[in-house]
């Protein structure tokens, strides 16, 4: 077992296929995302359109520690302009086959 | 005025099933459609409408009056966005001035689909173009809104960089228009002979998946009529009012053009309608400092539910008051 | 006794489907109605016979022997609960026997809706007011078991504090509830024209919609087989006798306010079926002491499944033996 | 050769929504069909057709015909996959060869629905039957492609150990094999009688919800083409080769059994399509050491658009040279 | 970067609408909420009703170190009353116009 | 609040059954899983047949910190052979009546 990073980002849909984009910019190739996610922001406020049919997406994505710094360079941005948010914690990965940190 | 066209119109089960889905959140019930079904209906009604509009489209063909009632419909969603925007400006900043005058530049196509509904149930006839005239009305608004902000920020002395293939994708290849637009070429491609296979799909189910759908969007509406709250007189007023002048100007622009009752009724919805999927969706793209909840509450919580109640049978009144039989 | 109408039920495609669904569960093949389709269907059949029930109540009107009948229905939905909560507490506790009484009192949609379809197919006519005594038998229950709860816990020495306004939110505005009393309300607004235009969506599409729904409801049947070991014997031999018991009294009933053949076996149906949505969800917030699988299960795994293959025939023979053509 | 036959193919709705579909990815459209309504109206379709073969096998009866026909389409299903394997094993390793063969030896259900829904406008009729067929060719594929693996890996000396009653399990109950069967066996025990009540629902939909499979069949097709670079050109002309030449067998069988123009259609459709859903799952547990991509992009992206573009109509024209009226 | 703390929470659907207005109390307002999530309890019954039509949800909610005191004091009886279960974990968020350390 | 673990796989669905059974076996009973779940693999192939109907399956499971040997020794042959991946990490549990660490 080693040590990997996971991200999470949360945002709406729309911002999808840009974040998908950075993150594999930033060489990190792996992710999952759960869709028609239900929230409410952080205001308060429904802002988000998920009520329509634009729903919330919940991105996770494990890469090794090294790809984190381009990653939060990338991201933030996009946060930033776009809404969202994104988090990083440690977990340990069993050694596989097709494991992160085999790359 | 002759009520009994408001009347016959609420009566309606799609008008009524979206009383129903309003009342289930007023009352706090736990109903709900659970997703993606809602996303599902959509489609459906997009892929039935354009294939049936395509259908009839061979019939009719393409004629002086199709070809001027499309151009003038283009028109009509260029003009919107601008005027509104000089009005909005009086009172918002240009961001939200112009997402909130490109969403009533374009169209709500269940506004279009529950008068179309309206006018087979009085055996008023419309003709297929007026779908293609619908698949024109809903881009041309995002382009609209997005020149404004960039030439009045420009102004400002702030400069924007846009990438103009992302917005012209997302204006002209969005679901929605993609799948109206394919769906009203694929009907004509295969003209009455696909039209009778596909009939009990298309046709029957039609009129109880509108009612099904607009439970949805009962449910919908009413989650967003607090928000109105925050969005302030001006904004409730103008999601009345502009609807109402919209529809005038098209009646007006319908007269003119000398258009069937029918073909009239559908053009003035279409002018007064407002876009809460898809011009919200590309507003979030191309001018994020525009403020969702101002767009999308004003659209869908006021001028969704006023046309479909009020404004369809009072359109139609006009029209009858004005058209000779 | 004659076998006919059994194996005429047997034969029928919903419920042939049914056993399919739980054959696919004993040989483990990976079959399943993907999620939220189920929740869908059956909002679509809450939708379809409650309008329907709608529209047919405006041609048979409100006259005394509805009320007769819609008054019936309500006592027996206050009066199955009481009675069958003294037999479940010589061997359960207070939670868990108020629980599954309440089970018992409230009634099961898909139950009444096969029963119907049986009726249709055999060309026995019934009223749409037997939706609406359908609509008035689901919430009682929930309140009369949470009454006696109360009392016997107080007794007890325990007191418990209820959140009476959500409780009667819970009862009165669940999903199902409130979408079958809107649908009924919104079909007797409507009533014949409003029947016509929606009616190849609640009409042709209602007894296939039933089928694909019953073979999930064997799938989730035949999954809460194997829960049936924890319930024991007590609990298996009270979901089958008492559900016959409930239906004789419901037939007596029926005979003596001389309600038609096709009403009286949807009355009988209702005393007998039980409720394995809306009360269990009920329970879950205001009796968290209960043991859900016991209420579930032997309403989904024995109940249910006892009353759509040998209940409805068999009611429906003992009809036939005591009303006169 | 007389064209008419592929261009009245390619302009039906199913084929023409394919397009669309297809067309939607590479214009990088966001248009898509929410998961899981694909898998539900591949259900759906599996239902449908399922129930109204075995409506029909009752009519039919199981003649002389009926068993030699069934007999030809288990052959074909074990017959395929062994000759395919060794022509596979020329370029790739034992695994990948095994996989892809098994793949073809087995078969698309949407093909075969397709040509049906195709004889159905053309009023060429074809026997329930077919759908029994159908449905035993789904599986033996998945049990000679595991046989040829350990053969040909005992040989190299690696040693595998099989839980056959996984595999058998994944072959037969399967959800698409145990669904159509059930199914068929369901629309067999109620008749006509059963087929009458179903029909707006399986037959009144069937061709609306196979236009919108379709459609979602083109999304995913098109998906898959990017893959098929790293497939190489070997695979591709295998991909539209082996089709055709399966195709020629079933022909060819179908003429030795003198069975009529429209059985013949299907059983050639049977042989020469391949499986893109039941194979590839049982193949990734049973075989995991072969490469997917492989697998389902030359299943789904070739030899499926293949078969419904351009196979269907040249099969049906070479019957009706081959085949006298 | 700053830490934050991340709620996890399982529970059946049936309580969601209690559990949003606690953590709503304790300060959290943002969240999002996953539904039709499939589950086997702990104690390998299938208490819950997830295969009729109650489904069980996973709620993740992010917030700072102190709202985690108020967010257990609110939260342990509904759990304790209905059932559920509930986890705390360390993030590192990045910074971001909308993210919860900006509040 | 005390120590549990939490372990998150991502696999094709088709394993689902298979990686449940481990988990029992190796003494953890709860879990959820969250389906039709969208991802790209590790090395960007689209190897994952969740465009046709495999879709993948996230599969979260909270256990005691003992029970992580025998999990990891069960899982990691898994997935060596099919595919997918397993992470661990620390997460404090809220103490409940149904909590892990109660049993
Ligand atoms: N503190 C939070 N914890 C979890 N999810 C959050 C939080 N704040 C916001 N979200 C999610 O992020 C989406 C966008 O948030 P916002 O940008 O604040 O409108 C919301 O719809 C929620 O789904
Ligand atoms: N150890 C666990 N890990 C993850 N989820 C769990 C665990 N235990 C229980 N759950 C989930 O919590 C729900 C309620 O559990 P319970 O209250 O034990 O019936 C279950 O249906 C599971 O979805
Ligand atoms: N680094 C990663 N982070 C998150 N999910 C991943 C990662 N790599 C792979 N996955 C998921 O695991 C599935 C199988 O991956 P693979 O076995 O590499 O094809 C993919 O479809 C993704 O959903
Ligand atoms: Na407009
Ligand atoms: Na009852
Ligand atoms: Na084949």
């Amino acid at each position: 077992m080693h040590l990997v990073k996971k991200i999470e980002i949360i945002a709406n849909s729309f911002e999808l296929g840009k974040i998908l984009d950075r993150l594999d910019k930033s060489g990190v190739h792996g992710h999952i995302v759960i869709r028609n996610v239900a929230g409410k922001g952080l205001r308060g406020t429904a802002e988000d359109l998920d009520m329509t049919m634009l729903d919330n997406v919940y991105i996770i994505a494990f890469s090794t520690p090294e790809q984190i710094k381009p990653v939060v360079e990338n991201i933030r941005p996009l946060l930033n302009k776009f809404g969202g948010t994104c988090y990083i914690s440690d977990v340990m990965e069993i050694s596989s086959v097709k494991c992160v940190a085999s790359m | 005025m002759d009520a009994s066209l408001i009347i016959s119109n609420i009566l309606n089960p799609p008008v009524l099933f979206f009383f129903l889905g309003m009342t289930a959140v007023f009352v706090k019930s736990d109903l709900e459609i659970p997703p993606p079904a809602p996303k599902l209906l959509s489609l459906y009604l997009l892929f039935a409408i354009g294939f049936k509009g395509g259908v009839e489209l061979v019939k009719s063909g393409i004629t002086q009056e199709v070809v001027f009632t499309l151009l003038a419909a283009v028109l009509m969603a260029c003009f919107v966005p601008i005027y509104t925007f000089f009005i909005l400006k009086l009172k918002l900043d240009v961001y939200d001035a112009a997402a909130i005058a490109a969403t009533y530049g374009s169209i709500s196509a269940v506004t279009f689909i529950t008068a179309s509904a309206f006018l087979n149930e009085l055996g008023i006839p419309f003709d297929g173009y007026m779908i293609a005239a619908l698949a024109l009305m809903e881009s041309p608004a995002i382009i609209v809104g997005l020149i404004l902000v960039n030439l009045f920020t420009v102004e400002q002395g702030k400069s924007r960089e846009v990438a103009w293939s992302e917005v012209l994708r997302d204006a002209f290849l969005n679901s929605s228009v993609f799948l109206l637009v394919g769906s009203v070429l694929i009907g004509f491609l295969t003209g009455e002979h696909g039209g009778k296979v596909l009939e009990p799909f298309t046709q029957g189910l039609f009129y109880g998946i509108l009612t099904f759908f607009l439970l949805d969007m009962g449910l919908v509406a009413a989650k967003r009529i607090k928000d109105l709250q925050k969005t302030g007189f001006f904004l409730i007023s103008f999601a009345i009012l502009i609807p109402i002048l919209n529809a005038a100007i098209g009646l007006a622009i319908a007269k003119f053009l000398g258009i069937s009752q029918g073909n009239a009724l559908l053009f003035a919805v279409l002018c007064a309608s407002a876009s809460y999927i898809a011009v919200p969706a590309a507003m979030r793209l191309t001018v994020p400092e525009a403020n969702p909840s101002l767009y999308v509450s004003t659209a869908l919580a006021v001028t969704f539910p006023f046309n479909i109640i009020v404004g369809i049978p009072v359109y139609l009144y006009v029209i009858k008051l004005f058209w000779s039989q």
